[in-house]
């Protein structure tokens, strides 16, 4: 709680030795991250390396098997989502039967900070009709619907799970532009995953790529890009690596 | 294409097994345990003969059947339920879960023909299913014969409940509920509509057919004097009609009918009429002779029959039905 | 010999069209890459091949025979949903849809599942990740030994490393088979090495439908002065513009004016300009 | 078994189409002295292992070879280079011209010019010895 007391001074993420264990195995493991504030993040790795685990150990939504995590300076629980913090989730849960204006009052009603006219510009900037059943939008306007719900409660840490995957790329070109913009000119903290590195280059100034439920490069894009490899490249490169020493160790262990 | 729906529906036919495993086990030891109620309040002889012609310890029977009655007809109704459950939990979801979760298309995608994929799921859900209906059946019927007529066999075989257990009823009603299921899944396309509409279509039909079967059997008519005393009340047969008929032999109708046996049961003066002058007085007054249709006890296995093809009938029409619309399905 | 016909192709969803008077044809051997925005139609195009959907009005024909609610020996179909049976594991699925198949080849799954990493034989499907199904249901589509392969969105759900190594199974097996493949995507930057030829649909139609260097030689990216528009010949496609500059995307332009510059579109600005003027076409209010 | 002599490297984002850039590294290949006549080109098969591209494209590039008459396919067995474009001149690390360049560079690196130099002094000569026209 003392934490709370200075929240602009406390980082949007860190975690010391976080790690979290299914059933089936380690997700995360030993994982030691800062996310500085004010930053846009690329989160990239394979399928299954951790990066929806790790989401959810920041919203809360999952507890940490070992170490600690904290958001602002704050543990999140499983009572609710840090206020300043907001996630849209892989399948941009909405409710299929409410109207565009209905979804924006389920906002205000379950979100102290809500700030109506904002969530109502966005909406308006993308042009989806207020009165429309959520249920009958197109993928990019759905997108932008649940940007709008993620944004309308004023964040300071947005977290994006694959908020690309199923649009086409005009939509994709669009929704990117929009998300870009309000978090610059908002000052807000975005994590954003993402199989699709080509897109994330030249808009992300922050690194965090896992492998494995670890992570493999973490830091800021002008640090750790080698001045003349895109992006894209260094990391398509690093899974590579990382990759064939997998199959190595469990061919040696074969 | 069997492996595959086997493969699919494993889980459900292990259930199905355990149920009737289950069910066998418990049966028997309720069977036992009731044989050794009869043996020890010496009531064995009652199970065959009628109540009143056997000799057993005042009381005996009315305490035996107070505390197994109840219990015997929670068995028949277990059978009597069970096509509603068979629609229910397998005829239903078989295809509204593959065409909700989207996995119809895996199939419809290969080169197995739709119709065969539909036939192979429907002969890996159904034949279990019935197997399990007959067994059960069979072991309720093997627990009541034990009971005989000190349990609700002497009701008759056309009670409600003890028709709707035996011979090959409950077979037709399974069939009938589940092609209902199915049915009602690939045009709802989705489970739980198809399981409570198809519940709830099932128990109407049920009802409204049930009237159905008497008439399609012919009944056998006995007609007598009014004088004369019959007991097919008594011997179990399923009477449709009675009545009384004027000397012409024509109906009459149950409201003179009944003025007259009022008008019968006393004299010209007004004093109530000894029995052998309301006999006397009935064929005076006109109700010549009395008749009765019914349809006697030895005659139960054609009502079954009928049961099941209707049913039966109706249920190759709901399957033809299935068959045309996932054929259609897009 | 084409491995697929569309002839007036239509489908109407109640009151929506959602292919329309749709014509082309796919030669054999062919790499289509089907593009166009969220909603075109896509995927009702691809389950209409695959026999899933009935047409409305029109003809679908794959390798000469009309597809009529039944898919065509020769043709394997990848949905968008992936539709496994999720509570069997791989070993066992790739056994059950073995069964449901004719001609089928277990060792050419197996070689294909193989070749992709982190798959796990007896996992159960359900518990793989969105990426590894989706490796299953590819091998499993080729295991039929398909000459045609309908792919709706295979990458959509695939990390970089996965989709680099799923390209490489699809693009082997044209090499080995002559296999033609149709294949919608989003991910323009992953179409332009594999596909050799473009079939892009917009609101239910074909918008362009041809061999995609062919495609690109016959458009043109002009950039200038936006005062100077009018000097300009050509069938305008789609133009962004800023104050003083205009971009410009062009069919089958004439000479370049004195003042352009003129470069020939790359597949990534010619399926955007498509896209951008369709959005313009739709809500005509946005255009500025 | 025979396999390929040379691999191709498909850059993504050099805009460059694929077609061409096997092309030119075919070519490249035969005038560095790399592949000479007789030499199988790799087949479309173990291109498209190598770099997932789509095999009617290398092959397509293989026919534009072909009608330039510098490789030949032989059915059933693949695509053979049949003309030599080395000549002493560019073939080998002891080719004069070759030489002359690297000591060439070496000054200019001795010199302090970064690759950004090298580069554009490179490029202003050729196009002053080679005409717009010439090299395309």
């Amino acid at each position: 709680m003392n934490a709370r007391r200075q929240p602009e001074q406390a980082l949007p993420v860190t975690a010391r030795d976080l790690g979290k264990k299914y059933r089936r195995g380690w997700a995360l493991r030993e994982t030691a991250l800062v996310i500085p504030d004010n930053r846009v993040v690329a989160l990239v790795g394979p399928n299954g390396a951790g990066k929806s685990t790790l989401m959810g150990l920041i919203t809360g939504l999952l507890r940490p098997t070992t170490g600690e995590i904290t958001v602002f300076g704050d543990h999140p629980t499983g009572k609710g989502l840090h206020p300043a913090v907001a996630y849209l989730a892989q399948q941009k849960p909405l409710y299929q039967q409410f109207t565009v204006t209905e979804t924006m009052t389920f906002g205000a009603r379950t979100n102290p900070t809500w700030d109506q006219r904002y969530a109502e510009h966005l909406i308006e900037q993308a042009a989806v009709p207020m009165d429309a059943k959520v249920g009958t939008l197109s993928g990019g306007q759905r997108t932008r619907v649940a940007l709008a719900l993620a944004l309308g409660k004023r964040p300071r840490l947005l977290l994006l799970d694959e908020p690309l995957a199923d649009l086409d790329p005009l939509a994709r070109e669009t929704v990117l532009r929009t998300l870009i913009a309000e978090a610059r000119t908002q000052g807000i903290t975005v994590v954003l995953s993402s199989h699709v590195l080509a897109e994330l280059e030249g808009v992300c100034d922050h690194l965090v790529l896992l492998h494995s439920g670890r992570v493999l490069l973490a830091g800021d894009v002008d640090q750790i890009g080698a001045d003349r490899v895109p992006l894209g490249q260094l990391v398509l490169d690093r899974m590579r690596e990382a990759a064939a020493q997998d199959q190595a160790t469990r061919g040696a262990a074969a | 294409m069997m492996w595959v729906s086997w493969r699919r529906q494993r889980a459900q036919l292990i259930t199905l097994l355990g149920m009737l495993v289950v069910g066998a086990g418990v049966i028997a030891l309720l069977r036992s345990t009731m044989i050794d109620a009869i043996t020890s309040s010496q009531l064995a002889r009652c199970v065959t003969q009628a109540l009143q012609d056997c000799t057993a310890p005042d009381g005996a029977a009315k305490a035996f059947q107070e505390a197994w009655t109840t219990r015997l007809n929670i068995g028949q109704a277990v059978i009597l339920g069970l096509p509603a459950l068979i629609g229910v939990f397998i005829g239903a979801p078989l295809f509204a879960r593959e065409l909700e979760q989207g996995t119809h298309v895996l199939a419809f995608t290969q080169s197995v023909r739709r119709t065969r994929w539909m036939v192979s799921k429907l002969v890996v859900a159904l034949v279990p299913s019935l197997i399990v209906l007959i067994g059960l059946q069979y072991l309720v019927s093997w627990w009541l014969s034990a009971a005989g007529t000190l349990g609700p066999r002497k009701n008759g075989s056309f009670t409600a409940l003890n028709f709707g257990i035996e011979h090959v009823s409950p077979v037709g009603y399974a069939l009938f509920a589940f092609a209902l299921g199915a049915f009602l899944g690939v045009v709802s396309r989705r489970t739980l509509a198809a399981m409570t509409a198809g519940l709830g279509a099932f128990v109407v039909a049920r009802f409204a057919l049930s009237g159905l079967v008497d008439r399609l059997v012919p009944a056998q008519r006995l007609e007598v004097s009014p004088a004369t005393n019959v007991n097919v009340y008594h011997d179990g047969s399923l009477v449709l009609e009675t009545g009384y008929l004027d000397a012409a032999g024509q109906l009459v109708s149950k409201e003179k009918a009944g003025a007259l046996l009022q008008a019968c049961k006393s004299t010209s003066e007004g004093t109530p009429n000894s029995q052998e002058g309301f006999l006397a007085c009935l064929p005076q007054s006109g109700l010549s002779k009395w008749y009765a249709s019914f349809i006697p006890k030895s005659q139960a296995w054609q009502l079954h029959l009928v049961d099941l093809a209707i049913f039966g009938g109706l249920a190759l029409l709901l399957l033809a039905g299935t068959a045309w619309v996932l054929r259609r399905q897009s | 010999m084409t491995a697929m016909t569309a002839t007036a192709v239509g489908k109407r969803y109640r009151t929506r069209w959602a292919v329309r008077d749709c014509s082309f044809a796919v030669p054999e051997g062919k790499v289509v890459a089907l593009v166009g925005p969220n909603g075109a139609g896509k995927s009702t195009l691809l389950r209409m091949a695959a026999g899933l959907v009935r047409p409305t009005t029109g003809e679908l024909r794959t390798f000469g025979t009309p597809v009529d609610g039944r898919i065509h020996p020769d043709v394997s179909f990848l949905a968008q949903n992936r539709s496994l049976y999720r509570d069997l594991t791989v070993r066992e699925l790739t056994r059950a849809v073995g069964a449901m198949n004719d001609r089928w080849s277990t060792d050419r799954v197996e070689e294909v599942l193989g070749l992709l990493a982190g798959v796990d034989h007896d996992a159960k499907v359900g518990t793989l990740s969105a990426g590894a199904r989706t490796q299953v249901a590819i091998a499993l589509a080729l295991g039929r030994l398909p000459r045609l392969l309908l792919l709706d969105e295979p990458l959509s759900d695939l990390d970089p490393l996965a989709r680099d190594e799923t390209l490489r199974v699809i693009m082997t097996d044209v090499a080995d088979h002559g296999t033609t493949v149709v294949m919608s995507s989003h991910l323009l930057s992953d179409l332009r090495e594999v596909c050799d030829h473009i079939l892009l649909i917009d609101d239910g139609r074909v918008q362009v439908d041809g061999d995609i260097e062919e495609v690109l030689a016959e458009h043109r990216v002009l950039v200038g002065p936006v005062a100077d528009e009018s000097a300009v010949a050509g069938t305008l496609i789609s133009a962004t513009r800023t104050e003083r500059q205009s971009t410009l995307l062009l069919r089958k332009a004439e000479p370049t004016p004195a003042g352009w510059a003129d470069t020939e579109p790359d597949l990534e600005s010619l399926v955007m300009g498509y896209l951008r003027a369709s959005r313009d076409r739709r809500s005509p209010a946005r255009r500025r | 078994m025979l396999t390929g002599v040379i691999e191709f490297r498909i850059d993504r984002r050099s805009g460059v189409s694929t077609y061409m850039q096997i092309i030119q590294q075919a070519k490249q290949a035969m005038r560095l002295g790399l592949l000479h006549p007789g030499d199988r080109l790799p087949s479309a098969r173990e291109v498209v292992e190598a770099t997932a591209v789509n095999p009617n494209t290398v092959l397509k590039a293989y026919r534009e070879l072909e009608r330039e008459g510098l490789v030949e396919a032989r059915r059933g067995l693949g695509t053979f280079v049949t003309k030599s474009l080395s000549s002493a001149a560019t073939a080998g690390d002891d080719a004069p011209l070759r030489q002359e360049l690297s000591g060439w560079m070496g000054r200019a690196r001795r010199g302090g010019l970064v690759v950004e130099d090298v580069d554009a002094l490179y490029s202003a000569v050729r196009d002053e010895h080679y005409p717009a026209e010439e090299q395309a």
